[in-house]
C-alpha cells in the first residue's frame, strides 16, 4: 500500500520533470530545425546560385523553358522570400512536390522513410546485442588473447569502408556460399520488406558491424573505468558474483558514452543507409537525400534535411532523456 | 523481380540505369520528365508520327515502329502529306488524322508546360493543318525546312492520340472537341497531367489502357519497376514477340551488377571497368554488348575569358591542344574500349550520310612533337618549371597572337564532372601530355551541375565571374543528339549550349543552312569545317551503356537514340 | 540484556583453550608498484573469536584496512597476498571465487573505510541492501526490499522508505556509512570486519551504532573484527585489542590490559596522544585567544567569514528538503569555530556554503568582507579571494582526482595562484615535500597516486594541500577523521603551530568533541539544518544547554574502559527515562 | 612526532615522474609498441620510400597500366593509368597519414574542450553549445562535402578542415555526457574553491578524466579521417590527380574487383586497415598511459 503510494508519488512528480525537460528540449529542437533549414538553403544558394532548374530539366531544356521554370517555383525570388514561403509551407504540413519523381515529397518520404528506420532499427538493435557483451567481455579479459582478438577484428572491420566490406560480404555469402541474395527485399512497404528477412541478413550486417566495431570500443573502455570504482569492491563483498555485478553494477555506469552515441547515430544513420541501400538497391531515404541532392530535387532534399533534423533532436532528446535517467546524480539536471 | 523473367521465355526484364525510375506516361511531357527511358517506354504503347531510330545500323525513319506510312513533300517544300499506318486503337477505333490534330492542338495551346518544345519550332512553325480523310492531311510550315530535319527532328516529336477517349476535361467529362478551342484545351491538358501525376493508378486507369502500340503497361510501382504486356488488339506490323516485359529501376550501378551477376536480369548492363574481364559475365550466360550512343563529346574553350580567351582563339593553340588528346589510347585503355574517339560535331561511331571524311580522318591526330612544334612556332617558349611561356609576343606568323602578352604562361583550367573513375583517370592522361609539351592543366572536379551552372556563367545576365577556361560534362556524352545531328543548339553564336561563345561566321552560315537548305551535302561540309576548326576540344565518346544481354536475348541493333523496341527482342532457343 | 552483563566477564586474552572463529596466521600482503614492491602487511596472527568484538587500532597506513580486505580476497589485482586464514578451520586463501562468493556478505561481510565511493551511484539504496539477501537466497525481492527499509531504520537512518528508494549522492557521509554497515548486517553473517565503521558519525549515531554491534555481538554470537582509531570506542566496545605499527603486529590482549597497561612503546604513544574531553565543569584555557573575538563569542567589525541566513534546499521528486535552514554565523580573523552536531544535519553543507560551493536559496556570503556568489566578486577578484581560503572535504578520497599524483594535487593551489606567489617549479617540489612531511607522510609520496594510499594517508593529502597557500580561512570538514590519534596528534600540532604563526580563521567540523574541544574557540552545534547553540568553547561542550548539545556530550566515549561503562550505563538510563 | 619521516613501509625506491610511470605502462602494453613500430615503419615508407623506389607519378603511362606486381620496375604492378603501385602507396601515404593524424586531432581537441566545456557549465550555455552539435549533426557530412566541393577546390589543408569540422560533433557529444557526470565530483569542487579557474578545472580535471573515452574516439576519429577521405574521393571532392590518398587508390581499385586486379585494392587497404590498426593500438597504450588504476583492479 504505502510502497505503491510512494512509487505513485514519485513517478507522478518526477513525470512533471520529464515533461518540463522535454517541453524546453522541444522548443529548442524546433529552434535547432529552423536553423538547419536555414543553413541548408544558404548552402543550396551557395552553391547553386541559379538553382536546380538546369539539372532538373536537363541539358537539353531551353532558357525559356528554365526561366518558366524558376518562375513558377519561385526561384527567381529573394532567397528570404524562398525561404519563408518553405516555411510557410511546412507550417501547414506541406513539403511540396518532387521535381523528379512526379508526385508530392511527403509521399515520397512516407514511403521510403518506413523502410530506411526499419533498416536502421534492426541493424542498431544487432549491433548492441552484439557490442555490448563483447566490450564487456573484453573488458573483463583486458590484455589476454579474447581482448586482442576482437580489438583486432573491430578494427579490422572498422577500417574498411563500408562500401568495400558490404562488397565483400556480397561475394562471399550471396555469390560464393549462395546462403542470402544479393538483393534486399524488395518493395515498396514495410510489410513486404519483413516478409523475405532472408534478403535483409547482409543489410543489416553491413550497416551494424561499423557501429558493432565503435560500441564495443566504448563498452570496453567504460566498463574498464568502472571496474576499478569502489563500488564494484562492495558489491564483491556482499557475496555478488563477478558477473552479476558486471551486468548489475558495472553495465549501467559504462552505458554513458554508448547512450550518447546512440542519440548521435539516428540521424547519422542516413548518411551510413546511403552506402547500403545503394549497394542492396533498397530504395530508402538515404538513396532519396542522396540522389535529390545531387539531381537538384530541391523539394526533396529540403524534406529530407527537415526529417533529418527532426531526428536529430529527437535523438538527442532521447540521448539525454535516457543518459539522465540512468545516471541519478545528472537526473536533477531534468527540472 | 525478375525471378519470372529468367524462367519464361514469355517474359524478359530490362534494367534501367541506375538512380531513376520511369515516371511519366503521357506522350506529352512535363519539362522535366523528359528522361529517355519515359519516352521509350511511352512509344510501345503511342508509336511516334515518325520513328527515326538506329536499330538497323544507321540512323534513319523506321517505318514498322511508326503511324506514319508515307509521305510527301510539296514541290515548294513548304508542306508535306502524311499517310498514317493501319493501326487502330485497342478500343478498335482506327488511328486518324484527328488523333494528330489533337496533338498539335494540345501542344500548341500548352507549348509553355510541353517538355521539349523550343519556341518558333514545331508546333509554332506548323502554319496550317489540313484533314484530308482518316488516314491523311497536310502540314503547312512557315519556312522552308531541310526534309531530314523536318522529318527526323521535328514530326518525331508528333504522337497520335487518342481524341476520342481522352479529349476531355474531366474524368467523368463528355467527349468532344475540347482541342480545338484554346481554354478547353487548355483544361484537357492539365486534365490529362494531372491524372499523369498519380503514378500508382498508371496500370488502372481507363485513360492510359487506350493504346495503339505493341504494349500495355500492366503494373507501375512507385519505386519505378514497370511491367508491360503485349496489347493484344495491336494492329500494327511491330508486333511483339515476347509477351511480357518488366522494366526494373536500380538504386545504384553496383546494385544492379550484383543482380546480374545473379543472373536474375536478362538485359543489363555493366560499368565499362567490367571490360577488363569480360569473362565473368559470359560465363554466366551473358554477352556484352557495348551500346553506342548519337552523341558527341567534348570540352568547349571558354573564348569569351578575359585571361585565356586571347590564347584559346589562336587556332594554333587549339591544335597544339588537340594533337596532345591521344583519343585512341584513352578509349581503349581508360574507357576499356567503351569510348569511341570523336573527332567532330558529327556523332562518329556510327557511320552517316552526315560524315564527312575530314572529320573521321582525325586532323589533328596524337602527335606530342607536332603540338609541340605549333606551340614553339609561335613563340612559346619553356619557362621556369617547364611550362611554357610567351616570349615573342605579336601578331606574326611566328609570334604568339594578338592579345597575348610576353610573359603569358600556358597554364589552363579544366573544371570538369566528379563521380567517375574514367573521367578523373582521362583527365590524368590529358594532364600528363599536355604537361610534356609544356601546358600546365589543373584539374577542377565538381558535381554535375556546378560544372553546367559554370558553363553558363559568362552568358547569364548579370553574372560577374567568367573565369572557367575548358568545362566537361561528358561522362555520359556531352551531347545527345536528335536523328538529324544539326548543331543549331550547340555552335550557333548565340545558342544557350554555345557555352565558350564560339563565334565563326562560316560556321554560322552552315549550321543554319543545315536545318533550312535542302541540300544533302550540308551536314559533311558542317561536319568538315567544324572538326577542323576545333570550336571545342574534341573528346573520346562514351557509349551509352556497356549491355550485357543473356544469351538467346535477341535484341537486334541497339539504338544509338537510347530509345528500346521490346517489341523487337526475342527468345530464340 | 543489559549491556554491563557483558563486559562484566570479560574475555582472557591468554585463554586459548576456544578455538578462535577467524584464526589468521603469518598473514603478508605486498603490492606491487611503478616504484617497486611496498610491504604493507608483514606477517601477522590475529583470531577473532566467537561473539566478542576486536578491536585492531594502529598508526594511519600501518595496514588495517589492506589486512580487512585480505581476509575476503578483495585486494586490489596490484597485491601478493602470503600466509593463511581460516575461518571455522576452513582454509579461505585456497578458496575458488565461487566458493569465496558463498562466504562473503553470508559469513564475513565487510565494512569499508570510505562510504563515499563504496556505494553504487546509479542503483537504489534498498536495492543495494537488497542484493546482499538476493545473493544468498535470502527471501523473496518484496521481502529484501522490505528488510533492507527496517536494516536501514536499524542503523538510525531517519525516513528509511525514502531513502530506500534514493541514491548515494544524495546522502551526508555518515548516512552513507550507515548504508554500508545496513549491507553488512544484512545477512546477518557470522562474523563483521567493519573498517572504521564510524569515523564519519557523530557520537550519538556511534554511540547508537555500537550498541547495535554490541547487541549483535551478545545476542546472536555475532563477532567483530573492528578497525579503529577511535580509543573511546575501543574503551566501550572491545573486548580484545590488536594494534598494528607499520604492517606488524605490535601488541594485543584484552581491552582492559591494552588501554590500561600498554606494552608497546607505540600503545604508549598512542594513548598519550588520545585527547580528552574535560568532565563537565573542568576548565581548559582554549589553545590561544583569537584577537578579535570579544568575550562570549562576539565577533567585531570585519569577519573573514560571515554567513547571514543561508539556506539550502534540495529538491528531489517533488518534494523539497531543507539542509540547512536560515543559518548565520561570523568567524573573525584567527579564530576557530569548532562546527559539531548530528551526522546529516548539515555540517558539510554549510562548508560548502561557506566555499560558495553549494546552490544556496537565500542569504549571503562574505569572505574578507567581500561578497560572493551572485552579486558579488567575479573572475579573477573572487579567484583571488578564494586562494585565501583553505578547504578540506569531508570525503579524501573523492576530494582527490584520482588521476593526479599526490605531489600534483599538493602543488595545485600553488600553481593555481602562481601569479600572486611566484614560485619556481624547484621551490614549488621543496614546498611539496614540506607538506608532505608536516603531515607525517614520507616525500617519496609525492608520486603516488591517491588509490594507493591508506584512508588516512589521503585525509593528511588534503589537508596538506588546503594549508598550501598558508590561508587566512580554513574551511575543515572533518580533517582527521581518518587518522589515529598519533598521527592525528601531529597533525593538529602543525595546524597550531601554524595558527600561531599565520593566525588564520577556522571553521573546523568535527565529531570528535575532544578534538574541537582542544582546538577551537568557539563551538557551534547543528541540528536539523539549524544551529542550535554557539558560544565559546567550553561554555557549550562543558556547560551545554540544548538538549541535542546535552545528548551530544553524553554520548562521547572516553579512551578508559571502566569509565566508559559508567558513562554508557548513564547514558541508556537517560535515554530509556526520556 | 620523531619518527615522522618513517613512518611507513621501509621499501621505499626512488619515486618516478608520473610521465615515467605512465610511459612504463604505455610500453609494457605488447599492442602500442606494435603500434608505434608501425606508424614508424609506415612514416619511413611513405617519406622515405620515393628516395629509394623512385618513380613517376606525375604522368600516366598508358602503355603499361593493370601491370601485375612483380613485373619488372612495379613490384606491385601498376594501377589503370600506368602508376606504379607501390611508389604511389607512398605518396598516398604521406597524404593520408598527415590528414587521418590532422584532422583527427583537430576534431579531438574542439570536440573534447566543447563538450567538457558545455557539461561544466551547464545551463543556457549547455543547451545552446549542443543545440550548435545537434545542428551539426543534422546536416550529413555528405551534403555538406558536396556542397563544398561545387564551392572550392580541395587541398589538403582543406580537407583537413573541413573534415575536422564535421568530426568533432561525436566527440563533443560523448564528452559532454561524462562532464556532467564529472563535475559534481568533490575534486572538481575542490579546484574551484581553492580559487582555480574554471579553465583549468575542465582542462586539468575533467578531461584528464575522460580520457579513456577520448582515446578510444581519437582513434575512431583517425580511422574516420583516412575512411573520410577516401569517401570525399568518391564523392568527387577527393584531391586532384595526380595527388592521392589510400582511401582514393582503394575506392579506384574497387571498380577492378572482379577483374582480379587485387593489387589495386589489398595493398592500398592494408596500408589502411595497419594504420588504423596501429593508431588505434598506441591509443589504447594511451590509456593505460593516462590509466593509473585500472590494471590495480
Ligand atoms: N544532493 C542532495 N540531494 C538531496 N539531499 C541531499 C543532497 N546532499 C545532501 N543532502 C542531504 O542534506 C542533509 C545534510 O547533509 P550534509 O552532508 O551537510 O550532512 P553532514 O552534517 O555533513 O553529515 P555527516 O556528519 O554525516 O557528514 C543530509 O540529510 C543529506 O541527506
Ligand atoms: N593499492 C596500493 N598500492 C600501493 N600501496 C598501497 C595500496 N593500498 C595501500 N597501500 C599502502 O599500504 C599501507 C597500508 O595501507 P592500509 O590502507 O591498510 O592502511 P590503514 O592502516 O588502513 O590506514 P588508515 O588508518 O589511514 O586507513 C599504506 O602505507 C598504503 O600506502
Ligand atoms: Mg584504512
Ligand atoms: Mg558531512
Amino acid at each position: 500500500m504505502v510502497e505503491a503510494a510512494r512509487t505513485a508519488v514519485r513517478t507522478a512528480s518526477g513525470g512533471a520533470g520529464i515533461l518540463r525537460f522535454l517541453g524546453r528540449r522541444l522548443v529548442q529542437g524546433v529552434i535547432v530545425i529552423l536553423i538547419v533549414t536555414l543553413i541548408v538553403f544558404a548552402l543550396l544558394h551557395l552553391a547553386m546560385p541559379q538553382g536546380p532548374a538546369q539539372g532538373i530539366l536537363g541539358m537539353q531544356a531551353t532558357q525559356e523553358q528554365i526561366d518558366a521554370f524558376n518562375r513558377a517555383n519561385g526561384f527567381d525570388r529573394p532567397l528570404w522570400q524562398q525561404y519563408f514561403t518553405f516555411l510557410s509551407q511546412i507550417a501547414v504540413g506541406d513539403l511540396g512536390d518532387s521535381f523528379k519523381l512526379n508526385r508530392p515529397v511527403a509521399d515520397a518520404i512516407g514511403q521510403r522513410l518506413p523502410k530506411t528506420l526499419v533498416l536502421a532499427l534492426i541493424s542498431m538493435v544487432v549491433a548492441l546485442i552484439v557490442a555490448i557483451p563483447m566490450g564487456i567481455y573484453q573488458a573483463v579479459r583486458r590484455g589476454k588473447t579474447g581482448d586482442y582478438v576482437f580489438t583486432t577484428m573491430n578494427f579490422i572491420i572498422y577500417s574498411t569502408p563500408s562500401f568495400f566490406l558490404g562488397l565483400v560480404l556480397v561475394i562471399v555469402f550471396a555469390q560464393w556460399l549462395h546462403l542470402v541474395p544479393a538483393l534486399a527485399p524488395q518493395g515498396d512497404t514495410v510489410a513486404q520488406v519483413l516478409a523475405k528477412p532472408a534478403g535483409l541478413v547482409l543489410p543489416v550486417a553491413t550497416a551494424a558491424l561499423g557501429i558493432i566495431a565503435t560500441i564495443s570500443r566504448y563498452m570496453r573502455s567504460a566498463t574498464i573505468d568502472n571496474l576499478s570504482e569502489d563500488y564494484v569492491r562492495t558489491a564483491r563483498a556482499k557475496g555478488t558474483p563477478m558477473p552479476v555485478v558486471i551486468r548489475r553494477h558495472v553495465v549501467r555506469n559504462s552505458l554513458t558514452p554508448v547512450i550518447a552515441m546512440l542519440g548521435y547515430y539516428l540521424p547519422v544513420m542516413f548518411g551510413g543507409m546511403i552506402v547500403v541501400e545503394s549497394l542492396f538497391n533498397y530504395p530508402g531515404m538515404g538513396l532519396l537525400f542522396w540522389t535529390s541532392a545531387q539531381t537538384g530535387d530541391y523539394p526533396v532534399l529540403l524534406g529530407c534535411v527537415l526529417v533529418i533534423a527532426v531526428a536529430t533532436v529527437v535523438g538527442s532528446i532521447l540521448a539525454d532523456l535516457v543518459q539522465a535517467l540512468l545516471n541519478p546524480r545528472t537526473r536533477g539536471e531534468l527540472a | 523481380q525478375g525471378d519470372e523473367a529468367s524462367s519464361g521465355k514469355d517474359s524478359v526484364s530490362y534494367a534501367l540505369p541506375a538512380g531513376t525510375g520511369p515516371n511519366w506516361i503521357l506522350p506529352i511531357s512535363s519539362p522535366d520528365t523528359m528522361a529517355t527511358h519515359n519516352s521509350a517506354i511511352k512509344a510501345t504503347m503511342w508509336p511516334r508520327l515518325f520513328e527515326y531510330n538506329g536499330t538497323s545500323g544507321t540512323m534513319e525513319w523506321d517505318q514498322k515502329a511508326s503511324a506514319a506510312k508515307a509521305y510527301e513533300f510539296s514541290d515548294d517544300h513548304l508542306s508535306v502529306t502524311i499517310t498514317l499506318a493501319d493501326l487502330d486503337w485497342s478500343d478498335g477505333e482506327p488511328v486518324s488524322s484527328r488523333d494528330v490534330e489533337f496533338w498539335y492542338n494540345l501542344v500548341r495551346f500548352n507549348a509553355e508546360k510541353t517538355g521539349g518544345y523550343s519556341a518558333g519550332l514545331i508546333p509554332d512553325n506548323i502554319t496550317n493543318f489540313e484533314i484530308v480523310d482518316e488516314k491523311t492531311f497536310t502540314l503547312t510550315f512557315s519556312q522552308v525546312y531541310n526534309e531530314e530535319f523536318l522529318l527526323a527532328n521535328q514530326l518525331s516529336l508528333v504522337y497520335p492520340m487518342p481524341q476520342h477517349a481522352w479529349d476531355k476535361t474531366s474524368a467523368d467529362g463528355e467527349i468532344g472537341d475540347f482541342d480545338r478551342d484554346e481554354a478547353s484545351a487548355v483544361q484537357v491538358f492539365d486534365y490529362l497531367f494531372s491524372e499523369a501525376k498519380d503514378m500508382k493508378t498508371y496500370a488502372t486507369n481507363e485513360l492510359w489502357q487506350t493504346v495503339s502500340g505493341p504494349y500495355v503497361v500492366k503494373s507501375w510501382s512507385d519505386s519505378g519497376q514497370v511491367e508491360l504486356t503485349a496489347n493484344t488488339k495491336y494492329t500494327g506490323e511491330d508486333t511483339p514477340s515476347i509477351p511480357n516485359v518488366t522494366f526494373l529501376p536500380f538504386t545504384s550501378a553496383d546494385a544492379e551488377m550484383n543482380v546480374v551477376r545473379s543472373g536474375e536480369v536478362d538485359y543489363g548492363y555493366i560499368t565499362s571497368a567490367q571490360l577488363t574481364s569480360e569473362s565473368q559475365f559470359t560465363d554466366l550466360g551473358y554477352r556484352v554488348e557495348p551500346w553506342a550512343g548519337w552523341s558527341i563529346t567534348y570540352m568547349p574553350y571558354n573564348f569569351a575569358n578575359p585571361e585565356m580567351g586571347p590564347i584559346f582563339d589562336q587556332l594554333y593553340i587549339r591544335q597544339a591542344l588537340q594533337h596532345a588528346v591521344d583519343q585512341e589510347t584513352i578509349s581503349d585503355v581508360i574507357w576499356h574500349g567503351a569510348a569511341t574517339p570523336d573527332y567532330g560535331p558529327v556523332p562518329q561511331t556510327q557511320d552517316s550520310a552526315y560524315l564527312s571524311s575530314e572529320q573521321k580522318d582525325n586532323p589533328y591526330p596524337f602527335d606530342l612533337d607536332a603540338a609541340a612544334k605549333l606551340l614553339a612556332d609561335h613563340g612559346w617558349t619553356a619557362g621556369s618549371g617547364g611550362t611554357l611561356e610567351c616570349t615573342n609576343p605579336g601578331t606574326g606568323a611566328d609570334q604568339c597572337g594578338e592579345g597575348i602578352e610576353a610573359g603569358k604562361k600556358l597554364e589552363i583550367v579544366v573544371t570538369t564532372q566528379n563521380g567517375s573513375q574514367e573521367t578523373d583517370n582521362m583527365m590524368s592522361e590529358i594532364q600528363s601530355s599536355l604537361g610534356k609539351i609544356g601546358v600546365a592543366m589543373t584539374i577542377d572536379s565538381k558535381p554535375l551541375d556546378s560544372v553546367l551552372t559554370e558553363a553558363q556563367s559568362c552568358k547569364t545576365e548579370g553574372s560577374t565571374t567568367c573565369s572557367w577556361q575548358l568545362v566537361f560534362f561528358g561522362t555520359a556524352g556531352s551531347w545527345y543528339f536528335p536523328a538529324y545531328p544539326t548543331g543549331e543548339r550547340v555552335f550557333a553564336k548565340d545558342t544557350k549550349w554555345n557555352a565558350g561563345q564560339y563565334d565563326n561566321p562560316e560556321a554560322e552560315e552552315l549550321i543554319t543552312q543545315m536545318t533550312a537548305s535542302t541540300d544533302s551535302e550540308i551536314a559533311q561540309k558542317y561536319s568538315a569545317l567544324l572538326a577542323q576548326d576545333l570550336p571545342v576540344m574534341w573528346m573520346p565518346n562514351p557509349v551509352y551503356q556497356v549491355s550485357v544481354i543473356k544469351d538467346g536475348l535477341d535484341v537486334g541493333h541497339q539504338d544509338p537514340g537510347a530509345s528500346f523496341f521490346p517489341q523487337r527482342w526475342s527468345w530464340s532457343e | 540484556m543489559s549491556a554491563t552483563d557483558r563486559t562484566a566477564t570479560p574475555v582472557q586474552g591468554t585463554d586459548d583453550a576456544e578455538t578462535p572463529m577467524l584464526r589468521i596466521r603469518d598473514l603478508a600482503v605486498t603490492f606491487r608498484t611503478d616504484d617497486g614492491p611496498v610491504e604493507a602487511v608483514r606477517g601477522i596472527d590475529l583470531d577473532v573469536r566467537r561473539g566478542e568484538v576486536l578491536a585492531l587500532v594502529g598508526e594511519s597506513g600501518s595496514g588495517k584496512s589492506v589486512t580487512a580486505m585480505a581476509v575476503l580476497s578483495l585486494l586490489p589485482a596490484t597485491a601478493k597476498r602470503t600466509g593463511s586464514i581460516e575461518l571455522d578451520s576452513r582454509e579461505l586463501t585456497s578458496l575458488t571465487e565461487a566458493e569465496l562468493n558463498g562466504v562473503r556478505g553470508k559469513e564475513i561481510s565487510m565494512v569499508f573505510q570510505e562510504p563515499m565511493t563504496a556505494l553504487n551511484p546509479s542503483m537504489r539504496i534498498g536495492d543495494q541492501i537488497a542484493e546482499a539477501l538476493l545473493n544468498h537466497g535470502v527471501g523473496t525481492k518484496q521481502e529484501a526490499a522490505r528488510r533492507a527499509v527496517e536494516l536501514l531504520a536499524r542503523v538510525g537512518i531517519p525516513e528509511p522508505e525514502r531513502r530506500a528508494a534514493g541514491y548515494a549522492h544524495e546522502m551526508s557521509g555518515g548516512q552513507r556509512q550507515r548504508v554500508v554497515i545496513a549491507i553488512a548486517l544484512a545477512c546477518e553473517p557470522k562474523l563483521i570486519i567493519a573498517d572504521e565503521p564510524t569515523t564519519a558519525l557523530d557520537v550519538t549515531v556511534q554511540a547508537e551504532i555500537l550498541d547495535l554491534i554490541r547487541e549483535l555481538a551478545h545476542s546472536s554470537g555475532t563477532s567483530f573484527l573492528l578497525v579503529t582509531h577511535n580509543m573511546g570506542v575501543v574503551a566501550d566496545i572491545a573486548d580484545r585489542v590488536a594494534v598494528m605499527y607499520r604492517g606488524e603486529m605490535v601488541e594485543h590482549g584484552t581491552a582492559m590490559q591494552v588501554l590500561r597497561e600498554p606494552n608497546a612503546d607505540y600503545t604508549k604513544r598512542l594513548l598519550d596522544a588520545v585527547p580528552r574531553l574535560p568532565e563537565g565543569g573542568e576548565t581548559v584555557p582554549p589553545a590561544g585567544e583569537p584577537d578579535s573575538t570579544g568575550p562570549g563569542g562576539v565577533a567585531l567589525p570585519v569577519p573573514v567569514l560571515s554567513l547571514r541566513e543561508s539556506s539550502v534546499t534540495y529538491r528531489k521528486a517533488g518534494k523539497s528538503f531543507t539542509a540547512l535552514d536560515q543559518v548565520s554565523i561570523d568567524i573573525a580573523a584567527g579564530e576557530i569555530l569548532g562546527l559539531v552536531g548530528e551526522s546529516g544535519s548539515g555540517k558539510s553543507t554549510l562548508g560548502k556554503v561557506a566555499l560558495g560551493l553549494a546552490p544556496t536559496s537565500g542569504g549571503e556570503l562574505r569572505l574578507f568582507g567581500e561578497k560572493l556568489g551572485r552579486g558579488g566578486l567575479r573572475g579573477r577578484a573572487e579567484r583571488r579571494l578564494r586562494g585565501r581560503v583553505g578547504a578540506i572535504f569531508q570525503d579524501p578520497g573523492s576530494s582527490l582526482d584520482p588521476r593526479t599524483t599526490v605531489g600534483e594535487a599538493i602543488a595545485e593551489p600553488l600553481v593555481v595562484h602562481r601569479a600572486v606567489r611566484p614560485m619556481s617549479g624547484r621551490d614549488r617540489a621543496a614546498r611539496v615535500r614540506e607538506l608532505l612531511e608536516a603531515v607525517e607522510l614520507p616525500a617519496s609520496y609525492a608520486s603516488r597516486f591517491p588509490h594507493e594510499l591508506s584512508g588516512g594517508q589521503r585525509q593528511r593529502i588534503g589537508l596538506a594541500r588546503a594549508i598550501a597557500l598558508e590561508p587566512e580561512l580554513i574551511i575543515a570538514d572533518e580533517p582527521t577523521s581518518a587518522l589515529d590519534v598519533s598521527v592525528q596528534a601531529a597533525v593538529l600540532r602543525v595546524l597550531r603551530e601554524l595558527q600561531e604563526r599565520m593566525d588564520f580563521a577556522c571553521l573546523f567540523i568535527s565529531h570528535d568533541l575532544a578534538v574541537v574541544h582542544e582546538f577551537s574557540h568557539r563551538v557551534a552545534v547543528m541540528h536539523e539544518g539549524r544551529i542550535v547553540e554557539l558560544g565559546a568553547t567550553d561554555d557549550v561542550l562543558l556547560r551545554p544547554q540544548h538538549p541535542y548539545s546535552q545528548r551530544l556530550l553524553a554520548s562521547v566515549p572516553v579512551p578508559d574502559p571502566v569509565a566508559q561503562r559508567e558513562r554508557r550505563v548513564a547514558r541508556l538510563a537517560a535515554r530509556s527515562a526520556a | 612526532m620523531t619518527t615522522a619521516t618513517a613512518a611507513q613501509p621501509a621499501t621505499q625506491p626512488a619515486a618516478r615522474s608520473p610521465f615515467r610511470r605512465g610511459l612504463r605502462r604505455f610500453l609494457q602494453n605488447k599492442l602500442a609498441l606494435f603500434g608505434v613500430v608501425t606508424i614508424v615503419l609506415f612514416l619511413l615508407f611513405c617519406f622515405l620510400g620515393p628516395i629509394l623506389h623512385p618513380t613517376d607519378q606525375v604522368h600516366t603511362d598508358l602503355k603499361s597500366t593493370m601491370l601485375p606486381p612483380g613485373t619488372p620496375g612495379h613490384p606491385l604492378g601498376t594501377d589503370d593509368v600506368g602508376y606504379d603501385v607501390l611508389g604511389r602507396l607512398m605518396i598516398g601515404g604521406q597524404v593520408s597519414i598527415l590528414i587521418g593524424l590532422a584532422a583527427g586531432i583537430l576534431a579531438t581537441v574542439i570536440g573534447t574542450l566543447w563538450g567538457a566545456i558545455a557539461g561544466y557549465v551547464g545551463g543556457t550555455v549547455d543547451a545552446v553549445m549542443m543545440r550548435i552539435v545537434d545542428a551539426g549533426i543534422a546536416i550529413p557530412a555528405t551534403f555538406l562535402l558536396l556542397i563544398l566541393s561545387a564551392i572550392m577546390r580541395p587541398s589538403v589543408p582543406l580537407m583537413i578542415v573541413v573534415i575536422g569540422l564535421v568530426s568533432w560533433l561525436v566527440p563533443a557529444r560523448l564528452v559532454r555526457a561524462e562532464s556532467i557526470s564529472l563535475k559534481s565530483r568533490e575534486y572538481v569542487l575542490a579546484i574551484r574553491a581553492m580559487g582555480g579557474t574554471h579553465g583549468r578545472a575542465v582542462v586539468k580535471h575533467i578531461v584528464p578524466n575522460t580520457v579513456g573515452t577520448i582515446v578510444v574516439n581519437a582513434t575512431f576519429q583517425v580511422a574516420d579521417a583516412i575512411l573520410l577521405v577516401a569517401y570525399v574521393s568518391f564523392l568527387g571532392m577527393g584531391l586532384q590527380k595526380p595527388a592521392t590518398d589510400w582511401g582514393a587508390m582503394l575506392t579506384g581499385g574497387m571498380t577492378y574487383t572482379y577483374a582480379g586486379a587485387w593489387w589495386l585494392i589489398f595493398p592500398a587497404g592494408l596500408c589502411i586497415v595497419l594504420t588504423v590498426c596501429a593508431f588505434n593500438s598506441i591509443g589504447d597504450g594511451l590509456r593505460d598511459f593516462f590509466d593509473v588504476k585500472g590494471r590495480d583492479r
